[in-house]
């Protein structure tokens, strides 16, 4: 039985270890960064032309009203799911092992949102005035409409977005005195100073951290489940065949969940590799997180199935229509390569030589994300050129440079936000680290009585 | 305010609109358009490019989907399986059908589209954010969105050509949602001659710019209300009701003769445009 | 009688606890059990057993934070949507319900969240001055008790903590 | 104890600033006395002379006598310089005062004054003045010069009108949801509609 952490670790060495990530990482690093911001300037471009231009050069049209930009901005949001689901959810289930890899789970929480609620608004035709979708009061007397999923979708983002910023900000503040203790000048010093708060790791501040961090915890979990249902809830909502479909919130959760854990896979063996932080992500710990992936990978295929038995079933015949559509039709390459890469593929991590090897799994588990981006646009794009009304059917679109240099320059964009978090930020949480290693001595030492005693 | 507004008239706030309780009490504009009569000349649309300063986009655009259409004559040319190349296509004219229960206006983030008392399916413009929900949710597609700035940017109206433009509608700007408004600007100017004189507007008063125009008066509008009108005849005759999402003429043992219909109407959107199906020499 | 700060650094809980347990047994004249701290790199509620019974009130601010924040929401929107410009939807009333249930939802666990945190902040004492001693150490791997005493005690009190091989006390300096 | 304070004065200070913030969000039925922006007319037509009390020099001149329209159209109209003439060419005693010249000028020359617009609305509102005329004279009786009050101001006071309300949509709809009696008679009484496309086109 392999190790999560070795028990032996001085908890200095692991202050140590950390803050070195703060200093100096490796070459990779940059590089990354560079690439990043490359992608942002494609993004920023093509945004800046579509601003001036008009919509129209997104290469939508009148019956494919949406496109890449909603498709992706389902992926970032489902993204964010997992970050929940290891920091809360593990959290209230006392699995230990989630300490070490939490903390870069949540940062990619928030930056995924963010980067969704930026879809939002290259979406929008009149970008200018988004501010009509928030209530205030106005002089007009007008509010928005309250019955809108896309309203909905505004307060459960909101929500979603500042309390996962604030349960991060919580969860490190005991980090950020650490660094505060350790980093002794330049603006860094000032940064940590102010945001630690004055924190000393006293009696009551413990105490009333523990609670806090506790309910904050009970509270994301709900959140995260409604605010993928409510964005399930866009499409279930709606009348359009193969959207209309009310197993739509409970499947999209399932796939937010799934691409969350091959994207926090990713990213574990990249700030593996780039911030030497081989000691405390170790392979134990990533076969678990596999291994909980693979679960999810399978929850999600037997939604999917689900989904699929219940529009053949059901006596829709536009929603069957539709089904057989997406599966022949000229969306049929990308139906399957989905099905291939979010069903077959994943069967790969149930093999234990799999379940450790970084490289392979680093390739798997970006291609499980490609499968689960394809799966939002499959709900999409499918259902608008072959809709309720004969006159959709013959209206071919192929989206522009424009939506894909977007789409291209998001990723740029949220390894940016990512990349500079885990230079600034511990993004590994070392006072969890610290109790991970305290609980697996005790338990070793309790170990070791229970067989002096026999 | 707000909350006394709320508490006092909590009960009729909970009732649906339109319903039994909260009818149409002075109009309710309706259509209906006898698919027999139907050229399909596009006189109509035509017709509504002038009323509502619709931009022509060009061919290109037109290629690329980009087109505003209000009404557009669609083309048809099987029926359930049997060819009738020979005696050409069908037509079918599709404008908004101005949903008693419209997918659209519920979807709206900002509630730019609404329904009004008279039973029309409201849409404006300077509030739309252009989110296009509206449009994913319609069945029928019948709305349009501003792609590009098509009064400034791409001048479709070069300088003589602005003064065709009616100023009784808007030039939408881009990055907005349009649509049918059974030439609105008709409506309300004939409502307030009417109201001036302390009546109703009476039939055949007021006509859409499609109906004027038609050569074979296929498009019949009016006030459903109004029992002398020719529509509310027209859908008596034909025992199409408003209200329904499943006429009892087509449940009936022996389906009826009878041509009236409303399109995708089982998915329980109470259109307001009735349809008289066409006959074909070979089906009768 | 001025009263002054000492800080005692420990290698490990157990050290620390017995210190603690050792100074509540015996009364120190001039010392207050209730004017102990404790700091620790992690959280150990075992030890902060010893320090006696501490209430925990966050959970109220919880409480009210979530039910002020759905109950807010749900007049917000309701009443928004019944005021002058009651806006119809087709086949809908002015205001649905499970729409607004929905964002009752949402902002009951916004509500929830934020005055949640506002109450750990209020209770923790959050954001605070730096108290008169303190030793990186603490952050690290160290154990601190943080006492304050009159001058007479503070001489019972280091025995104390030597008995208990603390590693390092610190005291402040004399006014 | 220090920490609460802080607090509650940051919440105060926000608490107060939304509260001040929803109060002017509202804006008043009527402004302030001050006029709204100037316009430059090309003859600076005496409206306190035309339409003013007669104690104060008036005529006391209808408002719909020149701005025929307003009572049966949607528009109210500048008057034609027709209008115009017809009073000035038998009025001898201004026939010479320097702005009836230039009047008589446009009218010799055949042109149409250019007047400027003072009351513009954007244009997606459609502004009905016929049925506010009809509401408020003819069925309420109230007195004209009250009526068009309303919303242009105090005009007869005015030399150029000026624009006096401030013609936003929450300005009109303060109005509007205001319960006004039907008639003079009844005590029934209606708000006006709020439907959007009322207003807008």
């Amino acid at each position: 039985m392999e190790k999560d952490i070795r028990e032996d670790i001085a908890w200095a060495q692991i202050n140590k270890d950390v803050l070195k990530s703060l200093e100096n990482p490796r070459k990779l690093y940059w590089i990354i960064l560079f690439i990043a911001i490359a992608m942002v300037g494609v993004a920023v471009g093509c945004e800046v032309y579509q601003y001036q231009t008009g919509m129209g050069v997104a290469n939508k049209n009148n019956s494919h009203v949406w496109g890449l930009y909603i498709a992706t901005f389902i992926f970032w949001i489902g993204m964010s799911h997992s970050g929940t689901l290891l920091s809360a959810i593990l959290h209230l289930m006392h699995a230990d092992w989630r300490k070490p890899i939490y903390r870069f789970a949540e940062a990619m929480t928030t930056f995924s949102l963010m980067t969704a609620g930026l879809f939002v608004l290259v979406h929008l035709g009149r970008l200018w005035q988004v501010y009509y979708v928030m209530p205030y009061p106005s002089e007009r007397w007008v509010w928005p409409n309250f019955q809108s999923p896309l309203v909905w979708d505004m307060f459960a983002i909101a929500t979603y977005l500042s309390s996962s910023v604030i349960f991060l900000y919580v969860g490190m503040i005991p980090d950020l005195a650490i660094c505060r203790d350790n980093i002794h000048s330049g603006w860094r010093k000032k940064l940590y100073t102010v945001m630690s708060l004055g924190w000393e790791g006293t009696d009551r501040q413990w105490r009333n951290f523990r609670i806090t961090y506790l309910t904050v915890a009970c509270f994301l979990i709900p959140l995260a489940v409604s605010v993928h249902s409510i964005v399930a809830s866009d499409f279930a909502m709606s009348n359009m065949p193969g959207w209309h479909v009310t197993s739509f919130p409970p499947y999209f959760v399932a796939g937010a969940l799934y691409s969350g854990c091959a994207a926090i896979i990713t990213l574990f063996v990249i700030l593996r590799y780039t911030f030497k932080f081989e000691e405390y992500m170790t392979l134990s710990i990533m076969r678990k997180l596999v291994r909980l992936t693979f679960a999810i990978a399978m929850v999600w295929t037997y939604l999917n199935m689900i989904e699929f038995a219940s529009v053949w079933y059901g006596h829709d015949q536009t929603a069957k229509d539709q089904l057989i559509f997406k599966a022949t039709g000229p969306y049929a390459p990308f139906f399957w390569a989905m099905i291939f890469f979010g069903s077959i593929l994943p069967l790969m991590l149930a093999f234990k030589r799999f379940q450790t090897h970084l490289p392979i799994l680093f390739v798997v588990s970006i291609l499980l994300n490609v499968g689960m981006w394809l799966e939002r646009w499959m709900i999409i794009a499918p259902s608008f050129a072959h809709g309720h009304y004969p006159w959709t059917w013959d209206h071919d679109q192929w989206p522009s440079f424009v939506q894909w240099g977007i789409v291209f320059g998001s990723f740029g964009w949220f390894t940016l936000l990512f990349m500079v978090f885990c230079k600034v930020f511990p993004s590994v949480s070392m006072y969890e680290v610290k109790e991970m290693v305290y609980h697996r001595t005790l338990a070793l030492k309790g170990k070791s009585a229970a067989k002096g005693g026999h | 305010m707000s909350i006394v507004n709320l508490l006092g008239n909590w009960s009729d706030f909970r009732q649906q609109h339109p319903s039994d309780e909260h009818k149409h009490l002075e109009y309710k504009w309706a259509m209906s358009i006898d698919l027999d009569a139907c050229t399909g000349c596009n006189a109509c649309s035509v017709a509504c490019y002038a009323e509502n300063n619709l931009p022509v986009v060009g061919k290109e655009k037109f290629s690329h989907g980009h087109s505003h259409h209000w009404m557009r004559i669609e083309r048809y040319w099987d029926n359930d399986g049997r060819e009738f190349a020979d005696q050409g296509a069908q037509f079918l004219p599709m404008l908004c059908q101005q949903c008693e229960s419209a997918p659209c206006e519920t979807v709206c983030p900002v509630g730019a589209t609404n329904h009004t008392a008279d039973g029309l399916n409201s849409q404006n413009y300077h509030r739309c954010v252009g989110s296009r929900y509206c449009n994913a949710n319609c069945p029928y597609k019948v709305r349009y969105f501003n792609w590009y700035d098509y009064p400034t940017t791409e001048n479709v109206w070069p300088e003589p050509m602005r003064q065709q433009l009616n100023p009784d509608a808007t030039v939408r700007g881009k990055g907005v949602m349009e649509k049918c408004t059974f030439c609105l600007q008709r409506l309300r100017a004939a409502q307030s001659t009417a109201r001036t004189e302390g009546r109703s507007v009476r039939d055949g008063e007021v006509q859409t710019a499609c109906q004027q125009v038609c050569p074979t008066g296929a498009i019949t509008f009016g006030n459903l209300v109004d029992p002398e009108a020719k529509v509310g005849k027209q859908w008596m005759q034909q025992q199409v009701e408003l209200n329904k999402d499943k006429q009892v003429k087509d449940t009936a043992e022996h389906a009826s003769k009878l041509r009236g219909y409303r399109v995708l109407e089982e998915l329980r959107t109470y259109p307001s445009v009735m349809y008289l199906e066409q006959l074909r020499e070979s089906a009768i | 009688m001025s009263q002054r700060h000492l800080l005692a650094l420990f290698n490990d809980f157990d050290g620390a606890a017995a210190a603690i347990s050792e100074l509540r047994a015996t009364s120190i004249k001039g010392f207050d059990i209730d004017d102990l701290i404790l700091k620790s790199p992690i959280e150990h509620p075992e030890v902060e057993a010893v320090l006696g019974d501490k209430p925990i009130n966050v959970q109220w601010f919880t409480l009210i934070g979530a039910c002020m924040g759905g109950l807010l929401a749900f007049f917000l929107v309701a009443s928004a949507q019944a005021n002058f410009f009651a806006q119809i939807k087709g086949g809908k009333p002015i205001v649905p319900l499970p729409p607004d249930f929905v964002l009752t939802y949402e902002m009951f666990i916004l509500g929830g969240v934020f005055i949640t945190v506002l109450g750990f902040l209020i209770c923790a004492g959050l954001p605070a001055k730096r108290s008169p001693l303190y030793s990186s150490k603490v952050s690290e791997d160290q154990i601190g008790i943080l006492v304050k005493g009159d001058e007479s005690a503070l001489t019972t009190l280091k025995t104390i903590f030597t008995k208990h091989r603390a590693l390092e006390i610190q005291e402040e300096a004399g006014r | 104890m220090y920490h609460f304070l802080r607090l509650s004065v940051l919440f105060i200070g926000l608490f107060a600033a939304s509260c001040g913030y929803a109060a002017n969000a509202t804006p008043p039925l009527t402004t302030s006395d001050d006029l709204g922006p100037k316009v430059e007319q090309p003859i600076e037509f005496p409206h306190d002379r035309h339409a003013g009390d007669a104690a104060k020099g008036g005529m006391q001149i209808n408002c719909m006598y020149c701005h025929t329209y307003a009572r049966r159209s949607a528009v109210a109209g500048i008057p034609p310089l027709q209008k115009c003439i017809g009073c000035h060419q038998s009025i001898e005693s201004v026939r010479e005062t320097p702005r009836i010249k230039k009047l008589f000028e446009y009218w010799e020359a055949k042109k149409a004054v250019p007047w400027k617009k003072v009351h513009d609305l954007p244009d997606f509102v459609r502004f009905n003045h016929e049925r506010h005329i009809q509401r408020f004279i003819f069925k309420q009786g109230k007195p004209v010069q009250e009526a068009c009050g309303y919303c242009h101001g105090d005009v007869k006071t005015m030399t150029v009108a000026r624009r006096q309300k401030p013609l936003s949509m929450g300005w009109c709809v303060s109005c509007h949801q205001k319960d006004h009696p039907v008639d003079a008679a009844s005590t029934k009484t209606t708000h006006g509609p709020n439907d959007c496309w009322q207003c807008h086109k």
